[in-house]
């Protein structure tokens, strides 16, 4: 079966972050498909690089990348939401006149339609949030 | 077609489980997790709601249980215990997911 | 060219977007309104779901001046013209409020199948008529 | 001492005005701010919950209200209307302020 | 050297710390209990309140294995060492959520004043009680 | 009289930093002082210089950062919440060996006795969160 799954809150301070993955990993080592993982709201927080936790706490944006390499995910942050707050890949920082970017390896930032296509094409769509 | 509810948020501070018991059909089912599953406390006002639902299963994500110190003795009755098997598990076996956030 | 629709083609499924916050003390409600309208070039088929708080989203007469946040409210009447109908809105949620249908916006469609006649966007219902139209539908996106 | 209680959660979903109203002593002062105005609307189960503080006075945030398209015919009687100045002069006049996140 | 005092020299106020929320869903219970070890250095009359959801944080068992979150609650039994004394649990809030008082942690410190006998750090009070304390602080930091 | 400000959410998603804003803007125009503007748990989100909101929407980082320069504010982000979520400056990205910052200007990055002291400091300490 094909899941999508969408993730609106950032890092450490909702659980719906860690939640969505262990709910993300636990479909994968199932056997099914997951279409895409959409970060949506804060959710877009949730892949920025620059995230350094205490040693002794778990590495969310860390744990999603390590997800993403394994299982080829599809890891897609919304680009309004993203430029809202602060997240930005090289073409955007670009774009921006900015003088880096931040965001994480397994991520890409495109267009809200993606949410949407992930709605038509998985046979599941389960959101993450506060 | 059926629905599996899930809520995140505590009952006693948030009226997202209230809202979605009122919203459940027959053959729906709710799973807690996160905060929400403080509402499966025995005796306490959210428990008698989700009592109330007709034909509703009530499902609580164990990892969230155990992480609070809630034991299984301080359960309601009629609520099952999963873990994320179990919430991939219904959320195949329901036809959609809706969140109430 | 990001939010064009792609590979979806032939498929229509019933899409609800189920609105449950008030505006402005968070973004939920205004970047659920930017998914509705992206959502529209799909071509699905689509339905709005007003309860709880998220009533206070169609109140009329806003006006954010002086919080310097961005009014979106306006958009919900242009609704229409992304062929986005169908909005329920609960009776439970406004009475339980304080409100009446007619503190909501007027929100209309041009029916093109009805001689592009002028029709009320919004369609009240109780609890239980909400309940069937959550449990009718394909997809269910929370905000 | 005086506490200005501050409230910036809707009523309606969020537990938050209830227990400040239950906590809040003769002589001290709440302001509903972001969307608690909402409990400002008359006839609502959260005005009347306000209306029970005895010797509390009662405020609300008006850029908040006018956002949320609240004129004044839709408010509950004995709530007093300020603006960011005079939540400054509030925060002024009481000893301490204590929010209710 | 960051967290060191400061300038704070001399002036001793009366703190309280209001916790209302449940651990682990959210970060503020445990963002607080940062905030409540680093103000020890301050030597400021510090009390912790727990009320509404807030009691959560006290529950005894807490194992947070198989969420992934670090679990955060053996530092409450620590606070003693800080000098941190004086945690009012409000009754009320304990009986609405189906607790008892039996299902905290035992929190106690030693006190230097009476010959470092151990001595329980949570006192339970009712809600006209926790007003009270409220009203007599000097800052109050809400989480 | 003298105010610390404490601001607990980030931008966009939540209206206490937009209210923490118009409340700090309005104790300065009446002539108090603001001893120390505290940004904490999410709060460490305002402090980003990467955000770009849409052209008719406020700007909240620079609002703030404008605020801090006409004023001269001390505008603190703390260290253990900014780690966790990813905002550094210079120093600390170093320190992490990350190969770029983010933080705004007007803000600086600084521990959790700076909250205290500003309690100890100040005539009245208002908080702004969720």
């Amino acid at each position: 079966m094909k899941f999508g799954i969408v993730v609106n809150e950032g890092p450490y301070t909702h659980q719906a972050a860690d939640t969505a993955y262990k709910f993300t990993k636990a479909v994968l080592e199932k056997g099914h498909d997951v279409h895409r993982v959409f970060f949506y709201h804060d959710g877009v927080n949730v892949g920025t690089r620059m995230s350094v936790p205490p040693q002794d706490d778990r590495h969310i944006q860390r744990n999603w990348s390590e997800l993403a390499e394994k299982y080829d995910l599809d890891m897609v942050i919304c680009i309004a939401a993203a430029q809202r707050r602060g997240i930005m890949d090289e073409n955007e920082a670009k774009r921006q006149g900015l003088d880096g970017d931040n965001i994480a390896p397994g991520f890409r930032i495109s267009g809200l339609g993606q949410l949407i296509e992930a709605g038509v094409q998985s046979d599941r769509l389960v959101t993450f949030g506060d | 077609m059926s629905i599996l509810h899930t809520i995140s948020k505590s009952p006693f501070q948030n009226q997202s489980l209230s809202s979605c018991v009122a919203h459940a059909s027959s053959g729906d089912a709710i799973l807690m997790i996160e905060d929400a599953v403080y509402g499966a406390v025995s005796g306490t006002a959210a428990a008698a709601q989700l009592a109330e639902g007709e034909n509703i299963s009530i499902y609580a994500l164990g990892p969230d249980l155990s992480a609070r110190g809630l034991g299984e003795a301080k359960l309601a009755e009629g609520i099952n215990i999963v873990d994320y098997d179990g919430f991939v598990e219904l959320a195949v076996e329901y036809d959609k997911t809706q969140s109430w956030l | 060219m990001n939010d064009m629709p792609e590979d979806g083609g032939g498929v229509v499924k019933k899409f609800l977007y189920v609105n449950r916050k008030a505006p402005y003390g968070t973004i939920y409600a205004q970047e659920s309104l930017e998914v509705v309208l992206i959502g529209a070039a799909f071509e699905q088929d689509v339905s709005l779901a007003f309860l709880d708080d998220g009533v206070f989203q169609l109140v009329k007469g806003q006006n954010t001046d002086d919080i310097g946040v961005k009014n979106f409210s306006p958009t919900y009447r242009a609704l229409g013209d992304f062929e986005v109908t169908k909005l329920f809105v609960e009776k439970e949620s406004l009475a339980e409020r304080g409100l009446t249908e007619d503190d909501l916006m007027e929100i209309m469609y041009e029916d093109e199948d009805d001689d592009w006649e002028e029709k009320p966007s919004i369609t009240f219902v109780n609890k239980s008529e909400l309940a069937a139209i959550m449990a009718d539908q394909d997809v269910i996106l929370s905000f």
